[in-house]
């Protein structure tokens, strides 16, 4: 789960970590009351979006009076950040984030993530920050300081101090720094976070070390434990069926084409997508039901993703091993029988209760394609959206021609 | 032959008197497993299936017997009940849960590593199928009906993938010595390369059809072993050709991802240490057809 | 560093281990006071002190109205309890804890500690609560449970159930327990604790699981870090040489003979107590100044060890390598020259700056009796202690006479 | 020969520029140590009696080469300095600081087994007095003056009872190969019997002089193993034969301590493995000399 940058600030501000003087803003003229109130000439107005990049996108903007940060939040606020990192259709923006301005003597960049090959946390850091941290990576790959973490003790304050020199952190500061960088990795530990970026973190003239951005991940199976952070998700920057299939525990994917795949694991899904590609077609998107999938949530699943009016075909292909064909059936005729389709349905089932689930099927006598294997289902699927775009267009043009 | 289980295998379930717990146990007596006992904390003196229940895995293991557990326990307590297993005696435990939380697992597998190698208890999954070896044992989450006995050694990444294979495997008419399947997870207890391993010493084993997918390092590890010291032909699948390209992350997470994570270099790298590719997802069974034909008239 | 048992509770109950209700109290009438606001029909009057066995030594008084709490706290005040853990003084009550009755269905023993040979913290738990653990070890062995914690992940709640259920408490209480186990484990660990002991910890008819009693003891070289446990502290729980030389950062142990050694380290101090024992002699003390002892410090040493009227000669032995024979003889120097000792002085230092602190001993004139090795100087100290003590003897029998 | 450290060891200490650490920066190379480098972060560039001062440990042993560490760090800040040098190339360290709290200790020893043995670093102490190879080097703060060179290895838990145990031996006109002080601190880096197999694999030391105290079960393990393993005759003292009765602990700790901690216990249990016994703490130096003086006559 994403959070957003003042979050990040404020949760990192607890573990010690110090950020330039700032106040959240839901208007313009908030923006500009923030700006009074944190003093100063100068502020910088941040669009508060879950994507990194946002300078590019001219989601951050520098004023030098009152009036310019009310202009800037005024600018800020709905509008959509589109960046490398955003997806196609960008973040809107809805809160902003006024920050007083900070004398930079040095930009650094500090990241914690999880190294699933070593199996532990690890520290990237490097002299090039405020760049994004894989130009670092293809233009100053000597600036990268890699450090593990030893999960028995934890991260120690001479690793923390062996990257504060390497960083050349003038010597006064060291201590500081090591602060800093010891206490973003409690942070990371404590709150089960999967990243925390620093970009750039900063030596200010004379003040200290400061982050001027923070970017924090957390991990979703962690948020039971954590309601604090579950308590900080911010639905205005979720795509909208992410969002509804998260809420019904359900894990969504949208991709470009126009096939809907309700499938049952994460390579089941990707093999599915492959077969479709080499069957000539391609998906809309994809929706993993998971294990012990109850008859209630595949037919949310179904609902959920025809409603993406891209659709020209749905296919249902499930290898039931901790799942049962026969409760999978019985969500599809569910979500069938209170809203029927009006486009074609592949099912392919396979595994646990197969022959319960074939007969609910055949009794039920909905619409279906059935398919035996993986790769008549994608042939399957892939004539029937076509036949579904080429009925699409015929429909338009009827509806077209009175004109 | 077969590995990690066989005809005298002794299982426990931890969480066996939970929903999931208790049907695993039914599926897997009903397949002839040697379900000894189950785990449930406060439970002991009750029966499911007919199969006592206990307290403590060390209670179960001290009167039952068992080397293996089957983990079918809620992520809050998942982490805690793989460290029992491992304490009290367990040597092989299949974790079924699916939503570990990372941190968890980091802790789980430091934890195991205390143990010196010969006494180190193997773990699958989390998120992971489980083992079955046909005819023989079932510890695990696969639906049995789809695994015909057999020499060709079957290890996936993911579950539902895996009884894709094997079930193209048997309409191939082919089976299946061992079945294993890892778990998609961050952090796994075992890799494609611990269970490559397995298969290259064991003797039913004739060959190995190997399920990878996009992401992480095991399948370059996997590629490294078969070319220094793999005995037995290998097929190759890796899922995610088409699968969405990753976005630019900005984040540190991006540069520990190495090269050659994805799925045309993972297949690229199979083919240079002479495994043979699968073409498409739904030609894993004929392909493997063909090299255990191949090898048949070789021998 | 001991704390009292009341404060133990306070701590404990942070980490989630319930108590009974209770209340401090510094004279009688608070005690029949805070009996009225904990309620019920019985309470115990608990005397605070430093030391175990309370119970024996009728420091745990069982009252059934406010006015019996009230005598049961005036006969506690200004008590010297003592217990076999107390020392031959024992201990002076100074605060009292009132604590309502519960109803005990079952008894038990938990205790933690640091296992030098593991290097690991051991958890000790027996269904034979309520009676020392020593004469648990020796009337019921087979019931003592001893769990280790592996540091890399600490206490694990598998690790606490086992014992729940080992220690035959009820299923519906077994979470109750875990909670307890584990929440005393944190406090351990999380305070720097050296012992954490719940005895009896009991299982209360249909209420719970309660610490009837707590004991914890920190670790003196981890109060740097821990202040809120510093502050703690209760010097009129302490023999009063030892406090007084706590304060000055030195190692007071207290011994049955008339001779008071100041030395340097441990193994030293023992070797110089055998010695003196070899000799025919008997130490009154031994005070271990540590390495790097300024004068000043050494100087403080003397002045302590000979305000005890028992001591007949003092032994100073010191094999300085991070100290230095000079600072040590400065030291001395220092001492006797402000207060001249009245009892015979014999010096052997060895090590570091000896010639230096050799001459500047000689220098100074005073009047001490200088030996070259350890049984030199044991043999001469104890020969000038019954010396010493014969000219006392003679005193009071000159002072005796006139009568 | 000698154990641990020799003429050539290179050397560098942790905290230089505090007080004990450039008072004993002096001492060291008054005797002729190779003391290359110290580190306090912060002060790279400086010098302390003409060794230059660097940030980490890392630049210091990549500027000098040193492979062992006398640590002179004050408490708070101690383990986090053991762990760097464990981290950083170092394969000795000396700790002399006192005070260090139990539980960093146990941090530190479990970090320190995250190694594998061939690549661990040995530590000696926390609150020990180091070793000295006479006349060749000395990491630690034992005055060097009451060291000779000869074949008697020296190990004591207490620092200045090994002192006063060189001091007697050289007084008896004996010399010592190595001497190791381990420190008497609850947890300890190594014990007697690490430094005593060491002893027993070096040609140079003929005979062992062990000095041993109350408490704990080094002692005991040392005497197991010179049963099992010692090929050179052994000299005990074990001191506390007439300290203050241990009271009545009342509490869990009481029964962590094993049988065998006394001191007349401990010699008991030497003098049954074939230790020679020394009877008094001033007859140290001339138990050695007769053993020595038999040992020769005999060869």
């Amino acid at each position: 789960m994403d959070i957003h940058e003042y979050q990040a600030k404020e949760i990192l501000n607890e573990f010690g970590i110090k950020t330039p003087r700032g106040g959240l803003a839901y208007s313009p003229e908030q923006a500009a009351y923030r700006a009074r109130e944190i003093g100063g000439e100068e502020w910088i107005v941040k669009a508060q979006v879950h994507t990194g990049g946002r300078h590019n996108a001219d989601g951050i903007i520098r004023c030098r009076s009152e009036s310019e940060v009310h202009d800037a939040a005024e600018n800020l606020f709905g509008k959509r950040i589109i960046t490398a990192q955003s997806g196609p259709n960008g973040k809107v923006v809805y809160r902003v984030y006024v920050e007083g301005s900070v004398a930079i003597s040095k930009e650094l960049y500090l990241g914690f993530a999880l190294d699933r090959k070593m199996e532990r946390v690890v520290v990237v850091a490097s002299e090039a920050g405020g760049i994004e941290i894989e130009d670092i990576a293809i233009n100053q790959p000597d600036s990268i300081i890699r450090t593990l973490v030893e999960p028995a003790v934890g991260m120690q304050a001479f690793q923390a101090r062996q990257i504060a020199f390497k960083l050349g952190i003038p010597a006064p500061l060291v201590n500081e720094a090591v602060e800093t960088i010891l206490g973003c990795y409690k942070a990371f530990e404590q709150l089960d976070a999967t990243m925390v970026e620093i970009n750039p973190l900063v030596v200010a003239t004379d003040t200290g070390i400061y982050a001027l951005d923070a970017k924090m991940t957390f991990d979703d199976n962690a948020l039971f434990r954590r309601p604090e952070i579950a308590e900080l998700r911010d639905k205005s920057q979720e795509h909208p069926m992410e969002s509804m299939a998260a809420d019904r525990g359900l894990d969504y994917v949208g991709l470009e084409g126009d096939i809907a795949c309700v499938v049952n694991g994460g390579g089941l899904a990707m093999a599915t997508l492959d077969c479709i590609e080499i069957a000539g077609g391609s998906a809309a998107s994809f929706l993993d039901i998971g294990g012990g999938a109850s008859p209630e949530k595949v037919a949310k699943a179904i609902r959920l993703v025809t409603q993406d009016e891209r659709v020209n075909a749905v296919l249902v292909n499930v290898f039931a091993g901790v799942n049962r064909c026969d409760w999978i059936a019985q969500g599809i005729i569910q979500a069938l029988e209170k809203t029927p389709l009006d486009v074609p349905l592949v099912i392919r089932l396979a595994g646990t209760r197969l022959d319960e689930g074939r007969k609910l099927l055949a009794k039920s006598g909905l619409p279906i394609v059935r398919a035996n294997s993986l790769d008549e289902a994608a042939q399957r699927v892939v004539v029937a959206a076509s036949a579904q775009l080429k009925r699409r267009n015929q429909a338009k043009i009827l509806v077209a021609e009175p004109d | 032959m077969s590995i990690l289980i066989g005809l005298d295998t002794r299982i426990i379930i931890q969480g066996i008197t939970g929903r999931i717990g208790a049907f695993h146990c039914q599926q897997m007596l009903d397949y002839g497993s040697r379900v000894v006992a189950g785990v449930t904390p406060g439970r002991s003196g009750d029966q499911v299936h007919g199969v006592p229940v206990f307290n403590t895995v060390a209670e179960a293991v001290e009167a039952s017997g068992a080397s293996v557990s089957l983990l079918a326990v809620p992520p809050p307590f998942a982490a805690d009940a793989i460290m029992e297993a491992a304490e009290c005696g367990i040597r092989l435990a299949v974790s079924i849960t699916d939503g570990i939380p990372a941190q968890d697992m980091i802790k789980v597998k430091r934890y195991m590593r205390r143990y010196r190698e010969d006494q180190c208890m193997r773990l699958l999954g989390p998120n992971g199928a489980g083992v079955i070896s046909p005819g023989k044992a079932l510890v695990g989450i696969m639906p049995g009906t789809i695994f015909t006995a057999g020499n060709v050694g079957l290890v996936a990444r993911s579950g539902t993938l895996g009884y894709e294979a094997a079930a193209q495997i048997q309409a191939a008419g082919k089976g299946i010595s061992s079945s294993v399947g890892i778990g998609s997870d961050l952090i796994t207890g075992s890799t494609l390369l611990d269970i490559l391993k397995l298969f290259n010493a064991d003797d039913d084993t004739h060959a190995v059809t190997l399920i990878g997918e996009i992401g992480g390092s095991q399948e370059a590890e996997a590629a490294q072993y078969i070319q220094e010291h793999m005995q037995k032909p290998v097929v190759a699948y890796v899922a995610g050709i088409v699968a969405p390209k990753r976005r630019a992350m900005g984040h540190a997470g991006a540069i520990i991802s190495a090269y050659g994570e994805s799925a045309s270099e993972k297949i690229a790298l199979f083919r240079e240490v002479g495994a043979t590719i699968v073409p498409g997802p739904a030609q894993i069974g004929e392909t493997v057809a063909q090299v255990l034909d191949t090898l048949a008239h070789q021998t």
